[in-house]
């Protein structure tokens, strides 16, 4: 219980983060912290093919992509 | 003042879900098809994972539907940026040698467990949509280890438009053998064998091919791109 | 009995490691933060797959392993200008 | 067979916490990778290996799944700590060595926005 109230914290801590962070690349690491302790969550509750998806797409696609996407416009909000 | 707005609305959608879901037990199963399909799925389709079962024989329309959505988004990025070099012409610092040699060494194994994954779609957990994404990690990896790698075009659309057909023809197949769209009509076989569960190992093959090249066709559209 | 101690030592692990993925002051100090958290994740996943006795659940921790260290590529190569 | 796989995950398990701690307490960049690195995937392997030893029919996937952390960890760090280097992101004062400053490779890339 107290295991699964730590991961609740962490989540909702680094989901926070990711959106009021101004600098967007900790925001975007922030937002991969997220996908990978949704995935621990979803394997937790024992459903394998959610947490592979998870795993899958968020462990190297969308932190690329927002890289890219950053590389294309700007690393600061205004 | 809009932090505060958006708060406002964040916290009025917190309670709205609070309320909706305060009179639902919690962990107890409310709908009797999931039982139903617990308990008729492996007879019905030959797959020991549910979840495929479900995913390619029940529901494979909506899978169909699914497919189309990620290809119309890869569509819209190939028209949001161009394909020309990588970088729009700039030069790119090169990566060291430990990141280039890691990238070409481990491109083929990433590529091999890709296809584990959809081939074992119906065995273990995972299937098309998890091993598409792995492959396309795989490109991505060469993209980010060897700079000034593009990925061939040609081949990408044509894996694409094939595995596309090759989907819908396996559903006609099935209407004009078992009457209805994505019947399906091959031998169930003994569970827990590789080649068993009917069409279910052939679609999910077609599915991984399919969102892989999507995938990775994204990925080449967002690093080639031009910087206008 | 065992198992406890060594999920309380893991999940010591995940939160020091994430509490400096929120701490750090740079950029790469969170990037080591949430790559220390995929390793130990992946322990945590093979661990609970042994606990669950479930041998198909390892899959997830290797597609953790095959694919954990693209996104840290990918922000490490940005901070190269190589992206 | 059993008891040796526990003490393996034991071993591992403590490694792990050990990794976080040094993740946390130490003091700038490239200690944290060290830490980061060596310490996590030193504990995963082992961690991993000890249930090999658990259930001796999962041994060919665990050695899998162990060899690709071992392929795969040091490629992303070294690849971050180059990057951190040549952004100049500063060692700790106390440092006493700094040999990459003595290589080409490590040379520093202009400031953000060129």
């Amino acid at each position: 219980m107290i295991y699964i109230a730590l991961l609740v914290v962490g989540m909702l801590g680094a989901g926070i983060a990711a959106c009021l962070l101004r600098d967007l690349l900790a925001a975007v690491v922030a937002a991969a912290a997220v996908s990978l302790i949704l995935s621990g969550f979803f394997y937790l509750l024992q459903a394998p093919d959610v947490a592979m998806a998870e795993a899958a797409i968020g462990a190297g696609l969308t932190t690329a992509i927002f890289v890219i996407a950053i590389r294309k416009t700007g690393r600061h909000e205004e | 003042m809009r932090a505060f707005i958006g708060f406002v609305a964040l916290s009025l959608i917190a309670v709205g879900l609070a309320l909706a879901l305060y009179h639902i037990p919690f962990g107890q199963d409310r709908m009797d098809v999931a039982r139903d399909y617990l308990a008729r799925s492996v007879r019905d389709t030959g797959a020991p994972n549910v979840v495929t079962g479900i995913v390619v024989n029940y529901r494979a329309l909506d899978t169909l539907g699914e497919v189309t959505v990620l290809f119309s988004a890869s569509l819209g990025v190939g028209m949001l940026m161009t394909w020309r070099s990588p970088g729009g012409g700039r030069p790119l610092p090169g990566a060291s040698l430990i990141v280039r040699r890691g990238a070409g060494f481990l491109f083929p194994f990433i590529l091999l467990f890709g296809g584990y994954i959809f081939v074992h779609g119906h065995l273990t957990p995972g299937g098309g949509f998890q091993g598409g994404a792995v492959i396309a990690s795989a490109f991505l990896l060469l993209y980010l280890g060897i700079p000034g790698y593009l990925l061939a075009r040609r081949p990408l659309a044509a894996i694409e438009s094939l595995t596309g057909i090759t989907f819908v023809a396996i559903g006609i197949i099935g209407l004009a053998v078992g009457g209805y769209f994505l019947n399906n009509f091959l031998p169930k076989g003994s569970v827990f064998s590789l080649f068993s569960a009917g069409v279910i190992p052939i679609l999910y093959m077609v599915i991984g091919l399919k969102v892989g090249a999507e995938l990775a066709g994204v990925v080449a559209n967002m690093i080639g791109g031009g910087e206008e | 009995m065992i198992w406890l101690v060594f999920f309380s030592f893991i999940a010591a692990g995940i939160a020091l490691s994430l509490a400096r993925a929120g701490l750090g002051p740079t950029t790469p100090d969170r990037v080591v933060g949430v790559d220390g958290t995929v390793t130990i994740t992946i322990a945590l996943m093979v661990l609970l797959a042994s606990f669950f006795d479930r041998q198909i659940y390892l899959d997830v921790a290797l597609v953790y392993a095959v694919l954990g260290f693209i996104g840290v590529l990918a922000v490490a190569r940005y901070l190269e200008r190589g992206v | 067979m059993r008891v040796f796989g526990e003490v393996l995950i034991g071993i591992g398990t403590a490694f792990l916490f050990l990794g976080g701690l040094g993740i946390f307490r130490l003091l700038d960049v490239y200690n944290r990778l060290q830490a980061g690195t060596k310490c996590t995937t030193l504990g995963a392997f082992s961690t991993i290996i000890g249930v090999g030893f658990v259930h001796p029919a999962w041994m060919l996937k665990a050695i899998v799944i162990g060899v690709f952390i071992l392929l795969t960890n040091p490629i992303s760090a070294h690849a971050l700590a180059r990057a951190s280097y040549r952004n100049g992101i500063p060692l700790w004062e106390g440092s006493v060595v700094d040999r990459c400053r003595e290589f080409e490779e490590c040379s520093r890339l202009p400031k953000e926005g060129e």
